[in-house]
């Protein structure tokens, strides 16, 4: 069996586990599925404005447009679960390549400050417009609409799934090849072909859509949301620590990173939950150190490690001149 | 009553403290070409200081401020050589969440050390003022006002004729050039980010009696750097003054003569980044940046 | 990819397993979300001495259990997160199987916790001693199950304003500020509707940014009107700066009227000698005269005795946060002793039933505007005042029959 | 004698591709040695390595017989390297005089400033003239001049000169070239790369021809001119057409 079919097929069962568990698993399996799930489908997103070297810190306007569109859409015009979910959709794809016109060339730096300062100004206006969204004292889904624990947990799951599967899908076809021309330097990627402004608006609408269905998909999860956390910074950077942590621009690091970051969110808070400041204290280190020493991320790592231990059996390959 | 004179006093005072709590960003990023995430809890260690200081030792903050200032430094120094230095060549995204984290491990220090509980500086001149005509002139901002304008007219004259401050202007323009000059660029590095972390101290000093100190007093001081920053010209100091400027005008005029105008006074600062950037995305006064 | 999905396993099924607390029998289980990292830290911390001292003083007086269970207090850090609060009261009432919910505290955090608690059908009774917030209470409704330990956002107002129409008199000119953060939102429409129930001419209505690092083009538009009273509505840390810019600004109002942060050290702390003349209201404000409980003077004692006792065990003056999750917890502490029982319906028809007299006032449960079981509601109006010897107190002013002193117009 | 600079088996590179491969080279104290080769031969390599820029896979890099491979880039200036570098790099937002005032920079340099500034406004008029202009504004003839007046202004022992004919029109070429060789006769050691050959060996001592990151030739300036490798790997040589007219020119 070969290192493809292995992953193929490993592939499959985490596919198979994190759609079963909604069905089989208990409680609280079912809880950290979700908030995994949750993770991995904006980890993904994030990771792949990133391959196209658009850092975003602005993923949570894209959550927090999701969820507000969910909620008004419910509470307003009285759309059920996948009707709202599909609303979000389409906000988060329309918002993407809306932000990736207006940015136009923008790259680096500025491309990531312009999508802080929209997220942040999303934010004022749910704040400043209480009439629609309920202003900072926030907003419940009416209760009427909740389409029940499976619906919402399965929901997730299938979210996480197919945006892998998408995700799977470019890193298979030529795309691939596109998205490092984009990221190495946008005006070689002309030469190649590619249409940089068309790719990002692609890209950005992919990206903005994954992540505004799951913003969605929390609204009804939560059935509560207010400004400050549709809009938090903490979900643009856990979905940035996903990547990172576990191996940026690649198919498996954000997966991996959004287990860890979920694993070690759950473990700092549960342990040290109790004292108070702690937790995330601990949390902010762990990223600091794993910035310093895992600079590749986990799956570097591991390969590193893999490498390693491979290179005792082969010769080291030399470099030539 | 005419408003006018008022407004105008009032944006003025607030342009000086935006200002000085501007200029560390963009002198750490001018040299660096790194936004410390954590600028924000510099300032928030800098009110904590003045704030321990005056409660503590009965130190008034003007008093306590060149030693704070003084271990703001040397705290960025140590922060730069453990951590910064080591993701100098990293990407952006690297740099971005290294700093960040250290940005929730100082704020939740500070909680475990200080508790989550909002304080102030209570100094008699903060909260005296006098009429000048009909501008109402408080101490405090004033203070604030003096302050911000000698350490960043320091900033400048430093930058600008002293031997180091050239050679930081230099390594800002080109490091490699720079270090064929006989410039130490390590050295030029953590000493700009040890400038930039005192500035931001500095701010917290002058902060420490006028506004609310908490933990996460930080952030939100922060983003609005960023904007001033970025409205003047990544790595432009006169253009972070100019920006400051125009944030606090434009903050200050909407909060007078728009409805409901200080809640949306907020939203200018991402407004007028966003219309910055796609109009000239280097700022006002920005220079030529790789990113 | 193959390490990935293998790490992906391993990680959901280790998560999983940690939070499968190995379920002992006979013990009686609170669970209490507390946001003690975050935003909301001040209050998250509140909470948990409140809890603390409650099984500490429990224990010392009926001993380690309670119906002959162990008490278990599963304290859950919501790190002041929407999500994570989710994610924690699903935990307690699906794998944790907690007895009882006390908490959590800060309006937004609260409101995140009601759906989760609503949707799940046999829920645990759900003590909530923070969270003024009305859009709580809409939201949860006539529930059975939900019982509110503290005053509604609405009470404030009426008890203010009742409170200047005594003993400030009718037609006065009102300034109010309010925050577009969650209080400010929360408040100003009661807020409004009281102050023109009081006949009140509201000359000023000043939105401000929670936040602001100037509040002076505010208060400049405000001076113009020339008020007789200002009405602040914000949340303590917008108010520390307020307070010390609205004293430097010379506003020359004779009343100045706050609601919850008056009576918090924090404030008084931040603000020092700026704290003079503001009135605050209250459910528990050090200095209360409250007697002791007549069948259980252990448990709860004059106010002057439980914050003789705090101030031994936690060296501060206790805040109401603290006074109302204490009284909370003995609550349903002595619920399960009284009924021998965990089942909610014993607990509630209990609840329901019962009336001491706590460092907190009268504990019997009433209906509010929506919900059906509150209580701690009874507010005081109070003012800050300066003593001879140069220090603060809480002045009560309001109701006259446990009035300590009289309301004194602002003199700067 | 000690030769001022020596560079024994040096092997360095940009990640994984090798740029120099044992290049040996040396330069004695007042001798003016040029670098010869086509483009991407390693004659910019060479200088970054020198200076400090870049640090050495293997081999020793010798000053006046210390093996400073270790010593960082900064320190070397104070020891006497001084690189005037390819596409000048000059400081655009300072002014000349500011550009100059960097050069100086160094504690022994800083001692010796007035003298300095005299000695290179003396060399290069010009640069007076425009003392209060801004670099970035100047022609590409004046930058290069204060490249190389910025170099001069640390007090150099060893000078070495990236292309400081490069972009420059046929009279300000002799004007450096006059300048480099009234700096070469006050005892300064000189290393400079040059495409301009016939310019080149014209004042150069000596030289060295590199092809493909090896050394291929070296001579004194007469053996090398009529030297067949040299014909031959600047046959083999594709100049652009800036290079193409300036030989000419020249």
């Amino acid at each position: 069996m070969n290192t493809r079919t292995f992953g193929l097929l490993l592939g499959a069962v985490v596919l198979i586990v994190i759609l079963s568990i909604p069905v089989f698993g208990s409680p609280s399996a079912v809880d950290i599925t979700f908030r995994t799930c949750s993770l991995i489908a904006l980890a993904v997103s994030w990771n792949l404005m990133a391959s196209a070297g658009l850092i975003s810190l602005g993923h949570s306007a894209f959550f927090g447009l999701g969820g507000y569109v969910v909620i008004l859409s419910a509470n307003l015009l009285g759309m059920p679960f996948w009707i709202s979910l599909i609303a979000s959709l389409a906000a988060g794809a329309l918002f993407g390549s809306g932000l990736a016109l207006i940015t136009g060339r923008l790259r680096g730096i500025y491309f990531a400050i312009t999508t802080l300062a929209a997220s942040e100004g999303l934010r004022v206006i749910a704040v400043m417009l209480p009439a629609l969204t309920g202003g900072a004292k926030g907003a419940f889904l009416d209760a009427k609409y909740y389409p029940g624990t499976f619906t919402v947990n399965m929901g997730m799951s299938l979210a996480a799934a197919v945006t892998c599967l998408i995700a799977w899908r470019m890193s298979q076809s030529r795309i691939h090849y596109a998205f490092r021309a984009m990221r190495a330097n946008e005006g070689a990627a002309q030469m190649l072909g590619i249409y940089p402004l068309k790719f990002r608006c692609a890209i950005m609408a992919v990206s903005g859509a994954v992540a505004s269905l799951v913003g969605g998909i929390e609204a009804f999860h939560g059935g509560y949301l207010d400004p400050a956390i549709a809009f938090d910074l903490h979900i643009t950077i856990t979905s940035q620590i996903a990547p990172i942590l576990g191996g940026i621009y690649t198919l498996s690091g954000p997966i991996i990173g959004a287990v860890a970051t979920v694993f070690i969110g759950d473990a700092t808070r549960l342990s040290l939950g109790h004292i108070e400041g702690v937790s995330l204290l601990v949390f902010g280190l762990i990223l600091v150190f794993s910035i310093l020493y895992l600079p590749q991320g986990i799956r570097g790592g591991l390969s590193d490690l893999w490498r390693r231990r491979s290179a005792t059996a082969e010769p080291t390959k030399m470099a030539k001149p | 009553m005419d408003l006018l004179p008022q407004v105008f006093s009032d944006a003025l005072l607030l342009a000086g403290l935006y200002t000085l709590m501007a200029v560390g960003l963009s002198l750490g990023f001018g040299v660096l070409r790194i936004i410390n995430f954590a600028q924000g809890e510099m300032i928030m260690l800098g009110a904590y200081g003045a704030f321990w200081g005056l409660t503590l030792l009965g130190v008034d903050p003007i008093i306590s401020l060149p030693v704070l200032v003084v271990a703001g430094f040397a705290l960025g120094w140590l922060i730069f050589r453990g951590f910064v230095a080591k993701v100098l060549d990293a990407p952006h995204i690297n740099q971005i969440l290294l700093t960040f984290g250290l940005a929730l491990a100082i704020q939740h220090i500070a909680i475990i050390l200080w508790s989550g509980n909002a304080r102030s500086a209570t100094t008699a001149y903060a909260t005296e003022s006098a009429f000048v005509g009909d501008v109402l002139v408080v101490y405090s901002r004033l203070i604030a006002f003096a302050i911000a304008t000698i350490m960043v007219v320091a900033l400048i004259a430093w930058l600008r004729w002293s031997e180091t401050g050239r050679a930081t202007r230099a390594v800002a323009e080109n490091r490699a050039a720079a270090a064929l000059m006989g410039i130490d660029v390590d050295r030029i590095y953590a000493m700009s980010f040890g400038v930039s972390c005192a500035l931001s101290v500095a701010t917290g000093v002058v902060v420490s009696f006028i506004l609310t100190i908490t933990p996460f007093m930080g952030f939100p001081m922060l983003i609005k750097s960023i904007a001033i920053v970025i409205l003047g010209g990544l790595g432009s100091i006169a253009g972070t003054v100019i920006g400051a400027f125009v944030l606090a005008f434009s903050e200050t005029f909407v909060s007078y003569y728009v409805p409901d105008g200080a809640g949306w006074a907020e939203g200018i600062a991402f407004l007028l980044i966003i219309g910055i950037l796609i109009l000239r995305p280097r700022g006002i006064l920005g220079q030529t940046v790789e990113t | 990819m193959r390490k990935a999905l293998c790490l992906g396993t391993s990680g959901l099924l280790i998560a999983a397993a940690l939070s499968f607390a190995a379920e002992a029998q006979e013990t009686f289980k609170i669970g209490a979300p507390v946001s003690i990292s975050g935003r909301y830290v001040a209050y998250g911390v509140q909470g948990k001495n409140g809890i603390e001292m409650a099984v500490d003083v429990w224990k010392k007086v009926r001993g380690d259990k309670v119906a002959g269970r162990t008490i278990e207090v599963l304290f859950r850090d919501t790190q002041s997160n929407n999500a994570i609060t989710v994610s924690l009261m699903n935990n307690f009432i699906l794998t944790d199987k907690v007895n009882v919910i006390i908490g959590p505290d800060g309006s937004n955090v609260a409101a995140a916790a009601v759906p989760p608690w609503k949707k799940i059908e046999d829920r645990p009774i759900w003590l909530l001693p923070g969270g003024s917030s009305d859009v709580i209470e809409k939201e949860v409704g006539p529930d059975p199950y939900f019982f509110h330990t503290y005053a509604w956002s609405y009470y404030y107002h009426e008890s203010n304003l009742k409170a200047l129409k005594a003993l400030v008199g009718p037609n006065k000119k009102v300034a109010l500020i309010y925050s577009d953060g969650a209080y400010g939102r929360a408040h100003i429409d009661d807020a409004r509707h009281y102050i023109k129930e009081a006949g009140y001419e509201i000359v000023s209505d000043e939105l401000v940014r929670e936040g602001s690092a100037d509040f002076n083009p505010t208060l400049a538009k405000i001076r113009a009107r020339r008020p007789d009273i200002l009405y602040v509505l914000v949340q303590t840390n917008d108010a520390i700066q307020l307070t010390k810019q609205i004293q430097a600004s010379r506003l020359n109002v004779p009343y100045l009227i706050g609601t919850a942060q008056a009576q918090l050290p924090e404030w008084q702390n931040a603000v020092g000698e700026s704290q003079s003349c503001w009135t605050g209201v209250t459910t528990w404000v050090p200095g209360l005269s409250y007697p002791a409980d007549k069948n259980e003077p252990k448990l709860f004692p004059s106010a002057a005795d439980w914050e003789k006792a705090w101030m031994e065990k936690f060296k501060a003056v206790p805040e109401f946060l603290e006074v109302g999750y204490y009284a909370s917890t003995i609550l349903t502490l002595l619920a399960v002793e009284a009924t021998k029982s965990t089942d909610r319906e014993v607990l509630k028809k209990w609840l329901e039933e019962q009336h001491y007299q706590t460092p907190l006032g009268d504990s019997k449960f009433i209906k509010s505007r929506v919900a059906l079981h509150q209580t701690f509601g009874e507010m005081v109006v109070f003012q800050r005042q300066k003593k001879a010897d140069g220090t603060f107190e809480g002045v009560l002013i309001y109701p006259e029959q446990i009035a300590t002193g009289k309301l004194k117009p602002c003199t700067y | 004698m000690t030769p001022i600079l020596e560079l024994i088996n040096i092997r360095v590179g940009y990640g994984q591709s090798v740029v120099l491969q044992d290049v040996s080279l040396n330069l004695r104290e007042g001798e003016i040695v040029c670098l010869l080769g086509a483009n991407g031969a390693g004659k910019t390599t060479t200088t970054r390595v020198v200076s400090g820029l870049l640090a050495p896979w293997a081999g020793e890099i010798r000053y006046a017989g210390e093996n400073i491979a270790t010593v960082p880039a900064h320190k070397r200036v104070e020891l006497g390297i001084c690189l005037s570098p390819e596409g000048r790099q000059v400081f655009p937002n300072f002014s000349v005089y500011e550009n100059l005032l960097l050069g100086s920079f160094s504690k022994k340099a800083r001692l010796r400033r007035t003298e300095m500034f005299d000695e290179v406004y003396g060399l290069f008029p010009r640069l007076a003239e425009r003392r209060k202009q801004k670099a970035g504004l100047m022609s590409g003839g004046e930058q290069q001049m204060l490249a190389i007046g910025r170099a001069l202004m640390g007090c150099p022992k060893l000078l070495m000169l990236d292309e400081p004919s490069l972009g420059l029109g046929p009279k300000i070429i002799i004007d450096v070239y006059e300048a480099v060789a009234s700096i070469a006769k006050r005892g300064l050691s000189i290393l400079f790369v040059e495409q301009n050959v016939q310019a080149a060996l014209m004042i150069a001592h000596r030289g060295y021809v590199l092809a493909n990151g090896h050394i291929a030739a070296e001579g004194t300036s007469a053996e090398l001119r009529s030297s067949p490798l040299v014909q031959e790997a600047f046959l083999g040589k594709k100049p652009s057409r800036q290079d193409l007219s300036e030989v000419h020119r020249a």
